[in-house]
């Protein structure tokens, strides 16, 4: 296991505090592509950024995080600044401000040899020419003098990429790291990403919303409801918790031709409206009594098949 | 030549003596005289122009006076003594004055002065040099300058003017000085330096002035701040030597770092009643808005009590002109101000604007008194600043005004004090009519006989006395702030620093 | 509701500014002594019992003078607030809202009034239409027209671009009802957040006017009059220039944290 | 380019204006410059050959045509009060206005800056709302006031700083010792606007996603606040800087006067109560220039800096 997060629980504390996660538990084995889905809101960008430990500061959490045999959530800020982009490193989702307007690229990238390694300045540039290559950018003396602002979306994301495997990191979070590019650019992104676990034996934790995308890329996929964990699965396709099973419907493909598209009743409850029960009862199809009153375990059906149903 | 001592001798006896009481606080004679040293002064105003011929401002005269001299040249005792000139002789009808050139006396340059230049000077102030458009009432006067020899030059008149003697003070100037404006040469005992416009104007000792003995001081830098303020601190912090002028409430402040020199003001401040304007053209008004005033109120609260009521247009400093009678006819009394009101038909009183130059606080503050004062007989005095600018153009000769505060400043000569209230006068803002002060003020002008040019002056002090033209407020007290080693400092009846008397010591 | 840290801005800034108005409602009923009834033996007379902030060197009493004048003062801040916030937002509104010419036109003419420093523009204002209250309160008004013309301008380009706006069109609502109904409400926290500002400034220009002597006519105070009189009396009575100068100061404080807190709460 | 050539039209049409409004400005102005000059002793028709002399008799286009046709040769005519070229006076004058406005924006920048970034680190904290008091405080004294105080505080109290102007050819040493209180009366009030500024710059850039990528790759908080948030705050700051100058220079007029500084200031105010037309005309369009064009340049160096916007 790279890392295993057990019983994480995040707390918002404006006014009356807020539970955003709750005793969240999984794990990324070593190399794997674990995929985390789920609607937004759901708490899934929260997870990463509460491995990153880069919480606002009214967010509190409790649980632990172990990554390298330690807790990360105990960790001194001088601690986690060391781990970050050396062992864990991020991909964030909006390329267009990922990146620092006012210095060059190549430059960005280098900062991350410059803090963890002790290359050279020429060997720094070296390395980051290097990167930059195996992210597949082309006439690369070129655009390591350009600016953010002077690449297309698709080169900037590749940047963003070449920064997080600087350091070849044991755990790379990559936050929905193609939403906001097109469709073409975005199957190159996921190539390159599946190509780079491929050769290197990180592994990487991928949040999405888009189930088709999860399904090709991730080797397991943990998909999320309202805080909580509902079902972890290898194959899409052999899904069993009902809310799978919706999102599944809902995604439109030729072979319901004619039919109208399926939407899930009723909308995702906010932080202060969770009630206990399973967090999905008030719009399961499926759902019974009991379902509003425990909260079902997340329990082990097939080999690492977990579900989180009182009914399935 | 015996009338002419004797004539002198007459002049001296009668404007001896003004404003010497030094009152100088905590001077102690263990110190001893310093030679030289760098004195600086403060003035508030910048010069109008350098060349003596064109400048009008008081502010100029007051420091160019040490540069610049006359044929004659006042004295503090308000006497005139002879100076490029040696001596001089008037002629049995006055009507020509004939001055002999001191010998050896000599220009900044280091040229000696020759009849040729007292010449060009006169003339040159007739207006006909170039592009020059200042014309004096002297050489309006002046028939012929007549070159005796190389000793003596006659200058004669058109008609007689027994008031004439003072306006021999005009600068004489060398005549082959391309541009006086800017290298202003003279024959005083400081020699110009140079003058930064807002800053200052730097003039050193000149070295082979004719009176001997004369100035210690080797450099003086008048300098320019305008802000009363930041003056007063620079006093205080030892930046400034002399401070002509000061305002009376600074006296405690500074008592105990600097000398405070109190003496009496040739100087006359003034309620101005314009006489054209109803109801101020009826004599009971003005008496009664007299009667309502109370001067010494005034006196105590902004001169610190050091100021003297008046009642004519003639401070006390002219001693021997001054018509001691003229004091307390309108004493401060509200009953008779009332009756007068009544008799006038104002009954309840009424309105008037009084404008107040804002540029002069002492004058703005009397006029917040006076407004106070004349509440009380009913009569509401509505203030109006008035910008410095707009009170020369708009009241002082355009006249249009109802009430004003202003200081009239006085002169060596008395009748240039007093022809002010003439009614043909350019300057007569109060717009004053009195064919009896007029005609005692043609008279004289007619003879040089000094008695009885004392009993005219004092006779047309009296006129004004009771027709009171204008309500005559004070002599304000003369106060001069001095450094604590500075000494000699000798007040002058004109609005004149002389920097020549004064020294160090240590 | 509890009151956070950043709240502060409100806590103390309205509890001066309360007490300000506090003094100035006080003053039109009671003052304690005659604002301009002058006796010259009690001139520059420390603080004592009837005469609680001393007395000015005409012998009035300073505390009755600061009441009256809090009247000027605040008169001063609305009329000329008003003045430039009605010219302004209408300027901004309409070069804002029509752009294109009339805006370039507009906008060139504030660049021109901003170039000139206030004090300057005031200056030469007054010196024209001569000196007095109301000419002083025109001309701190119109200084401030090019900061209410340019808010309300940037504030209409941002609002005319958003669908709302293209809706009320489409309905065919008049130009004046879409810049008077729709958009001007949107944009009224940033004016009012720059009326405060500019009320603040009025005092502290009216202040400085005064200084030059060209601000309010003797006898009647003003804050800013009194403190550029008393300044030559500091040595003597120092109490006579502290006391405008800290109510001075205070009542701005008071608007600018007002101010702030309005901006803070605007974003929230 | 084309922004470049825009820019510059407007600058100048906007010069134009400003020379337009300080010229008739002064035409309607009650007030004889001559009398201002000759004073009271002057007799009407000194003062008439005086005022042809000065061309104050003609129509008031022609005087602005043959005023705006000299400013363009670079004359700017002779003051009345001081009968000397202007362009002399302003010589003389001009250092002294323009070192204690830049020494005055120095120390805002100097002092705003770094109060800025506390304002906004601390932002939520008891500390951080005493710093905005303190730094709106700043804003509220009333500029000749401060100057009042400092003077006689430091002046005569403590007799620190020397009042007598030094020009900075004699003795620059002196000369910044002598700018230093009028300096710092002048940009107490900027300070706070500095400050208030950079600190909703920083809290604004905070949140900026660029940032939490500096995080995630292991910079520590300061590095980030050095290389990263405040190199980026920096350009708004320039704008600000650039307001600031109208300011300064008006707060200027006022400081001067309160020290007695032979600035541009205290000959302005002395040319508007002796009626010096020439002169003030000259000064006003001359400060206003200076406003406008300061302001041009700070927007090209906006352009410069930051690499996104392309001139």
């Amino acid at each position: 296991m790279t890392i295993e997060i057990k019983n994480l629980n995040i707390y918002f504390n404006e006014k009356t505090k807020l539970q955003a996660v709750n005793n969240l538990s999984f794990g990324v084995k070593k190399g794997e592509i674990m995929g985390l889905v789920g609607e937004s809101g759901c708490g899934k960008s929260l997870t990463s950024l509460a491995i990153m430990r880069l919480l606002r500061k009214n967010a509190s959490f409790s649980g632990e995080i172990n990554f390298l045999g330690k807790n990360l959530l105990n960790l001194s800020a001088k601690e986690m600044a060391s781990l970050r982009g050396r062992e864990i490193s991020m991909i964030f989702q909006e390329p267009l401000t990922a990146l620092n307007p006012l210095h060059r690229v190549g430059k960005q990238i280098g900062e991350t040899l410059k803090i963890h390694t002790s290359l050279s300045k020429k060997e720094r540039k070296e390395k980051t020419l290097e990167l930059m290559n195996e992210v597949n950018l082309k006439d690369l003396e070129d655009t390591y003098k350009k600016f953010p602002h002077e690449l297309s979306g698709g080169q900037r994301q590749r940047i963003v990429i070449a920064m997080a495997i600087a350091c070849e990191p044991q755990l790379i979070i990559a936050d929905e790291p193609t939403t906001a590019l097109d469709v073409s650019t975005q199957t190159q992104i996921i190539d390159l990403l599946k190509k780079l676990n491929n050769k290197k034996d990180h592994s990487l934790l991928f949040i999405s919303h888009d189930l088709d995308l999860v399904g090709d890329l991730c080797h397991r996929i943990a998909i999320m409801y309202a805080g909580h964990i509902v079902e972890v699965i290898d194959k899409l396709k052999d899904a069993k918790h009902p809310y799978t099973k919706c999102l599944l419907d809902a995604i439109p493909n030729p072979l319901h031709k004619g039919k109208d598209l399926y939407s899930i009743p009723g909308r995702v409850p906010t932080l202060s409206e969770r009630k206990n029960g399973c967090p999905f009862a008030p719009r399961c199809p499926m759902a019974k009594d009991k379902c509003h009153e425990i909260l079902p375990e997340l329990l082990e059906k097939k080999n690492g098949h977990l579900v989180r149903c009182l009914y399935v | 030549m015996k009338k002419l001592i004797g004539l002198l001798a007459v002049l001296m006896l009668m404007v001896s003596g003004c404003g010497k009481e030094e009152k100088s606080s905590n001077e102690n004679t263990l110190k001893t005289k310093v030679d030289g040293g760098e004195l600086i002064v403060r003035i508030s105003q910048d010069m109008d122009f350098l060349d003596p011929h064109k400048a009008l401002a008081a502010g100029t005269y007051e420091v160019m006076f040490n540069v610049f001299e006359g044929l004659l040249k006042p004295t503090h005792e308000g006497k005139l003594i002879p100076a490029v000139a040696e001596s001089f002789e008037i002629s049995k009808d006055n009507l020509v004055y004939t001055f002999k050139l001191r010998d050896g006396i000599k220009f900044h340059n280091g040229k000696n002065v020759e009849v040729e230049d007292i010449i060009f000077s006169l003339t040159r102030i007739g207006g006909d040099f170039s592009g020059n458009s200042v014309v004096r009432d002297l050489a309006k006067n002046i028939k012929e300058i007549r070159k005796i020899d190389n000793k003596t030059v006659a200058i004669e008149l058109n008609k007689v003017d027994g008031t004439i003697l003072s306006k021999f003070t005009t600068a004489i100037i060398s005549r082959d000085v391309v541009d006086i404006e800017k290298s202003p040469i003279g024959t005083g005992p400081f020699k110009f330096i140079e003058y930064l416009p807002g800053q200052k104007l730097v003039m050193e000792k000149f070295k082979d002035y004719w009176m001997t003995g004369v100035p210690t001081i080797d450099k003086v830098e008048f300098s320019i701040i305008k802000d009363e303020q930041s003056s007063i601190l620079s006093l205080q912090r030892g930046e400034i030597d002399l401070y002509p002028r000061l305002g009376s409430t600074h006296i405690s402040t500074l008592e105990n770092t600097n000398n405070i020199i109190v003496t009496k003001q040739n100087l006359m401040q003034i309620l101005s009643l314009n006489n054209k304007v109803k109801p101020f053209d009826d004599i009971r008004i003005r008496q009664a808005i007299a009667y309502a005033m109370n001067s010494q109120e005034i006196i105590d609260t902004l001169d610190a009590g050091l100021g003297k009521s008046i009642g004519t247009n003639m401070s006390p400093v002219m001693k021997n002109y001054y018509n001691i009678e003229t004091e307390g006819i309108y004493t401060h009394n509200i009953e008779k101000a009332k009756k007068l009101l009544k008799e006038a038909g104002y009954e309840n009183g009424f309105e008037f604007t009084l404008s107040l130059p804002t540029n002069y606080r002492f004058h703005a503050d009397t006029g917040v008194i006076i407004s106070e004062q004349l509440k009380k007989v009913g009569i509401k005095a509505n203030l109006v600043e008035v910008e410095w600018g707009t009170w020369l153009k708009e009241i002082y000769a355009g006249r249009k005004y109802e009430g004003t505060v202003i200081a009239l400043d006085g002169k060596i000569e008395p009748y240039d004090i007093l022809n002010r209230y003439i009614s043909s006068h350019r300057r007569n803002f109060m717009n004053y009519e009195s064919k009896e002060y007029d005609t005692v003020m043609k008279e004289i002008t007619q003879t040089t006989d000094e008695k009885i040019k004392i009993e005219l002056y004092k006779k047309a002090q009296m006129i004004l006395a009771k027709d009171i033209p204008v309500v005559f407020i004070m002599a304000p007290a003369g106060i001069i702030a001095t450094n604590k080693d500075l000494r000699g400092y000798t007040p002058y009846p004109i609005y004149v620093q002389d920097i020549s008397t004064l020294y160090f010591v240590k | 509701m509890n009151i956070k840290v950043k709240d502060h801005n409100l806590i103390i800034g309205g509890g001066i500014l309360i007490f300000l108005l506090l003094i100035t409602g006080v003053s039109f009923f009671y003052l304690p002594h005659s604002v301009t009834e002058i006796n010259t033996k009690l001139k520059l007379s420390p603080p004592n019992f009837p005469y609680l902030l001393g007395t000015d060197n005409f012998g009035r009493d300073i505390l009755s003078r600061l009441m009256k004048g809090s009247q000027t003062a605040f008169l001063v801040g609305i009329i000329s607030v008003g003045i430039g916030s009605v010219a302004g937002v209408f300027l901004g509104a309409i070069s804002g809202y029509f752009g294109g010419k009339t805006d370039e036109f507009i906008m060139r003419i504030t660049d021109a009034m901003m170039a000139f420093p206030g004090i300057l523009f005031a200056l030469m204002f007054i010196s024209v239409f001569g000196v007095g209250i109301q000419n002083t309160m025109v001309a701190i008004g119109i200084m401030s027209i090019p900061t209410f013309a340019r808010i309300t301008r940037s504030g209409f380009l941002r609002e005319k671009e958003l669908e709302y706006i293209k809706a009320a069109r489409v309905r065919g609502a008049s130009n004046f009802r879409i810049i008077y109904h729709h958009i001007l409400p949107n944009v009224l926290s940033p004016i009012i957040v720059a009326a405060t500002m500019s009320f603040s400034n009025a005092i502290l220009a009216e202040a400085a006017l005064s200084y030059l002597g060209l601000g309010v006519q003797a006898p009647n105070p003003s804050w800013g009059r009194m403190l550029s009189e008393s300044q030559m009396y500091f040595m003597i009575a120092p109490w006579y220039t502290l006391a405008p100068g800290i109510m001075i100061s205070l009542t701005v404080l008071a608007l600018n944290m007002l101010g702030d807190f309005l901006r803070g709460y605007q974003e929230r | 380019m084309i922004y470049f050539i825009k820019r510059i039209s407007i600058m100048i049409f906007t010069l134009f204006l400003v020379s337009i409004i300080s010229f008739s400005v002064f035409q309607i102005i009650p007030g004889d410059p001559a009398l201002s000059k000759l004073g009271i002793e002057a007799s009407q028709e000194q003062i008439d050959t005086l005022r042809i002399e000065l061309m104050l008799d003609q129509p008031a286009s022609t005087q602005y045509i043959f005023w705006a046709k000299n400013i363009l040769k670079g004359d700017l005519g002779e003051s009345i009060r001081f009968s000397r070229p202007i362009k002399e006076l302003i010589g003389e004058r001009i250092s002294v206005t323009l070192s204690l406005g830049i020494y005055a924006i120095l120390i805002a920048v100097a002092i705003g800056i770094p109060l800025g970034i506390l304002n906004a680190k601390y932002n939520d904290t008891k500390f951080g709302a005493c710093l905005s008091i303190f730094s709106q405080a700043g804003l509220a004294i009333p500029e000749f006031w401060l100057g009042i105080i400092f003077l006689i505080v430091f002046g005569i109290i403590f007799k620190f700083f020397s009042l007598k102007y030094v020009s900075f050819g004699d003795d620059p040493m002196a000369h910044i010792g002598i700018l230093t209180l009028p300096a710092l009366a002048l940009a107490i009030s900027r300070i706070s606007v500095v400050a208030r500024h950079m600190k909703n710059i920083i809290l604004e850039e905070e949140e900026k996603d660029y940032v939490r990528t500096a995080y995630s790759k292991g910079l520590s908080m300061n590095k980030i606040y050095i290389f990263h948030i405040l190199q980026n705050a920096l350009i708004p700051t320039i704008t600000v800087i650039g307001m600031l100058t109208a300011g300064i220079l008006g707060g200027a007029i006022i400081v001067e006067q309160v020290f007695n500084l032979p600035g541009i200031g205290t000959l302005l105010i002395n040319g508007v109560t002796t009626r010096d037309i020439p002169l003030v005309q000259a000064i006003i369009t001359y400060i206003a220039s200076v406003v406008v064009i300061i302001n041009f340049l700070i927007d090209i160096l906006y352009r410069i800096i930051d690499p996104r916007i392309s001139i």
